[in-house]
């Protein structure tokens, strides 16, 4: 039986105290930022007001202490996503974003050329869209977009000819505007069959779907730690430590270095090449223990209440808005996690923001930077609702009673 | 609810539902002009016809908010038939009105606020995004951009 | 009558009330990070307790909380260094090195070819040399280094012919090795008649010298939260408005964007343009909070007392170790911070701090990131003392304590 | 200051004041390899002077802490002249050492420790380091940077 209870998740998140114009706080925004329990925001006060130094270079004990910390949060994230090599190879960003940009600006600067083809899809998010294309101003690099079906899922009817002459795959794991989760597996399998590697934009699933990089057969994973209940500040860039060890420096600087002449350098090896700079000691404190926290909630039962919650309000939203509040994503939960985009008739995303504020609800109006996929289905913004382990059946009602005040007063 | 009514009034809510001033103009002789709101997604398209430096005719197309809609209506009937001059006035009257909380105004200042509101007619309606301040992009998107397509028309 | 009072400040830095080895903590290490206040701390956590949200896109309550408390210590920096275009122009990065990385790869990329020479000096950090070189690399820019005196201080004897064809002139405000200060605005007036730009590295200026950019007429300046008493995650990057506005994008992702469709992509204005993803939001609120604490010690009555304190260890360790510890650096307080890099005779660096740590000390051991430094004097490694605002002579009574046993168990 | 003593025993101290097979051999016919310690700026270059599959020669040069310098010596000491199955098996049992806190081990490898141990003679001196983990990397350079050499030399 289950330990799991989203009530005791709820007890556990501070910001649940708020109250928000006379309503209690119905937080229904965790796909842009999740809200930290208390244990990650204890842990990282925790650090700075015992053991915080820098890391790598003292000898002393709370630089020792520092460095433990921040080395074990890598040992923690290695663990929580099965990087088959462990420790070594994950590298801190600062998000999820610079994890692309990594990726584009260092792998793919050495490796993309002329002729070269990147395979991304419709569906991702700028992080993984405009990295490429910067990277396409620089050495002429294809991109290339898989489509996405008018059902919300990748078109898949033609994979062997849109994998001619990739040398990457780089592909969601799990939309952050349709909710929609992608057979990563099977991608990486159909790419790998085509001599390519596979990046996977992990910043959805790895806290929403689970992220195991072994199983999933991937070669590179991004993802952020505030979408994980962790701090702002701190990302993650995985990939196998062969190839890490292949990739030239990115950022330059203290930390990831072996040697600097005033002729020249040498760069350091693993993960410390890509982290220049002081890292995010305290954000990596945080991370950790949010990946910790997450491991005891267990990421299956975290899952199975989200889609729970999900069918739920697919349901409801159905039946209370016949025709007039559309649901931009899979209208079922197969292959799918609790990102519920609405398009309401005659209301401007935007302002159904407006109004579920009053009620205390927080939704995300906007374009969710996804610009491609919302101008694929005709559409400027939506009004985005998305769960977290510490949501429950009562958000999506105050939900519902806040949009047909929308619907109402908008006539 | 009584934020949310000083949000929406009627009139923005008329200018919304049944926009004027819709549509496109041959370009040329007509000039275009986009801006977007980069933070919400909003876009807009604006098509001037200026004839010695009248602003004849304009046309919107674009989407975004009821705030936004509502905005560039009321501005499109507000500055179309007017000089130059007319305009830039009416741009820069209708700015500081989204710059200013009535709460931070002098006396004097609050004399010459209702004087500028009563000049801006039924835009006033507009005073209350003020309030909202991440709205406030929302009403002066239209705005901007107009008075970008009279920059770029050297008016 | 100043209030300062380093005491103060002690008792409200919680690290303090650590005991290691027995010891109350000397924690002599600020040039490498400095502790925070409670206040810093307390802010984060408040910060995560109430209002977090992912800012910028938000309609919602805490959304605009978030938003404005970004904004706000956007503000509240800009303020700080006397910027003289407020906040637009601060650019919040993960740290000072991302801000060299910043200024290298957008604006040196754009401005800075074959023929142009950046002039940089045999005291940078690495942070403000590892950038150029890779940009070296990449366009065929010359690096050129001043010299550093046998007195440890900038060469400037030949400085019209070393400015010559020098577009750029990237300079430390403080060297975190020497202590030294160096005469940044005469540098800048220098620079700028030979139409050079210039850039400064105010990483160990901005809390132990002040930051007034337009008082000193740079037109770059780059620095970290985590060494003026704010938090890890977060570094800043400060140029004019115009040039941040000529600058082309440097990490592509969500928020940097004013449109992206599948064929191309359009950068934002502002700040923006070069906070790609989800910014440090909490580090931005420990960051102002820093800002502002500093601003209530008074930062003058901060340099006093770190001077007094300076030069009283100057004496007392010339005293005591007369010919056995040599200082690596400038012999006075003349132009010159709370950095004392010790050499001393038959111990090692390391082995000095490891017996340091022994009674509680903490002081650094190694190259400090700044190796072409280390050997223009022939040496591996100094063991660092650095002071900061809750320091006290106590710390230095401890330090030579600690001192003496390591020349004694060195014979 | 007992953990103090722990890490600096006497043959240590004695190792760093006085190290061994300080210098340089000509290359060729000797093979240099140089090793760095980015973190705290330690470096090492050893000369090797093979000789059908033996470690005729070799001589150190460089910086570096009382821990790393020691090491070197003793390594120097402790692989000179021997065969490239014994130097391996030196730098192997070394590494080992290093690995392991005494506190983890079973009864059974503690045997083992020991009886490795007394084969590395007054290399064990080194074991201290062990309860100083940061320190570890400074006794392991010379034994990296050596076992660099032989893969370079694919002794
Ligand atoms: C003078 C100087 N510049 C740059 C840096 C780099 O700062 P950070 O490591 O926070 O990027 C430092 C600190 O290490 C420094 O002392
Ligand atoms: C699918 C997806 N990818 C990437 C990102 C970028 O994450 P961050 O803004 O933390 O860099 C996000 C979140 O905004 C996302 O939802």
């Amino acid at each position: 039986m289950s330990n799991f209870s989203a009530q005791r998740v709820r007890a556990e998140t501070p910001e649940f105290l708020r109250v928000i114009n006379d309503h209690p706080l119905t937080y229904l925004d965790s796909a842009a930022s999740s809200l930290p329990p208390r244990a990650v925001i204890e842990a990282m006060s925790r650090y700075y007001e015992l053991r915080h130094a820098n890391v790598h270079r003292g000898v002393y004990q709370t630089a020792n202490e520092a460095t433990d910390a921040y080395e074990g949060a890598r040992a923690t994230i290695a663990r929580f996503i099965n990087a088959p090599g462990g420790a070594d190879e994950i590298v801190f960003t600062k998000n999820a974003t610079e994890s692309f940009n990594l990726l584009a600006k260092s792998w793919g600067l050495a490796n993309l050329g002329r002729g070269d083809v990147v395979l991304i899809s419709e569906m991702e998010h700028h992080a993984n869209i405009v990295p490429w294309f910067q990277l396409r101003e620089v050495t002429g690099v294809e991109v290339r977009f898989l489509k996405v079906t008018d059902d919300y899922r990748l078109d898949l009817s033609t994979l062997d000819e849109d994998l001619a002459g990739v040398k990457l795959l780089s592909i969601t794991g799990m939309s952050n505007v349709l909710g929609t989760i992608n057979p990563v597996r099977e991608l990486a399998d159909a790419a790998h069959r085509h001599g390519a590697l596979v990046a996977m934009d992990a910043a959805q699933s790895v806290a929403h779907a689970g992220l195991d990089v072994t199983a999933l057969d991937v070669d590179f994973a991004a993802f952020s730690g505030h979408k994980m209940l962790g701090p702002t500040g701190i990302g993650v860039f995985w990939t196998r430590q062969e190839i890490l060890a292949a990739m030239p420096p990115f950022l330059g600087g203290g930390g990831m270095i072996a040697d600097v002449r005033t002729d020249g350098y040498r760069p350091a090896t693993g993960p410390s090449k890509f982290e220049a700079g002081t890292p995010p000691i305290a954000e990596a404190v945080g991370l950790g223990t949010a990946a910790r926290y997450l491991e005891s909630l267990g990421l299956d039962h975290v899952v199975a209440h989200e889609t729970a919650l999900t069918a739920d309000a697919l349901t409801r939203l159905a039946h209370h808005f016949a025709g007039r509040v559309h649901v931009i994503g899979p209208a079922t939960t197969q292959a799918r996690g609790g990102v519920i985009s609405l398009d309401v008739e005659g209301v401007h995303a935007h302002d159904v923001a407006q109004v579920l504020d009053e009620f205390g609800v927080c939704v995300r109006p906007g374009h969710h930077c996804a610009k491609p996929l919302m101008r694929r289905f005709g559409l400027a913004a939506t009004a985005r609702a998305s769960f977290g382990p510490y949501s429950l059946t009562a958000d999506t009602d105050v939900l519902i009673e806040a949009l047909e005040h929308a619907v109402k007063l908008f006539g | 609810m009584s934020n949310l009514d000083d949000l929406y009034r009627e009139i923005i809510l008329d200018h919304y539902r049944s926009p004027r001033n819709r549509g496109q103009l041959a370009t040329p002789p007509a000039h275009r002009v986009e801006g977007f709101n980069p933070l919400c997604g909003d876009e807009i398209t604006i098509d001037l016809l200026v004839d010695d430096g009248v602003l004849v005719d304009l046309k919107l197309s674009g989407q975004g908010c009821s705030i936004s809609q509502a905005s560039s209506s009321l501005m499109s009937v507000a500055v179309k038939g007017k000089s130059r001059d007319d305009v830039r006035h009416a741009i820069a009257s209708f700015k500081e009105m989204m710059l200013r909380h009535e709460s931070a105004l002098s006396d004097d200042e609050s004399k010459n606020q209702v004087a500028r509101l009563r000049e801006l007619g039924e835009i006033a309606a507009l005073q209350g995004v003020v309030k909202f301040p991440v709205r406030i992009k929302c009403a002066t998107l239209a705005w901007n951009t107009l008075a970008q397509g009279l920059d770029e028309l050297a008016l």
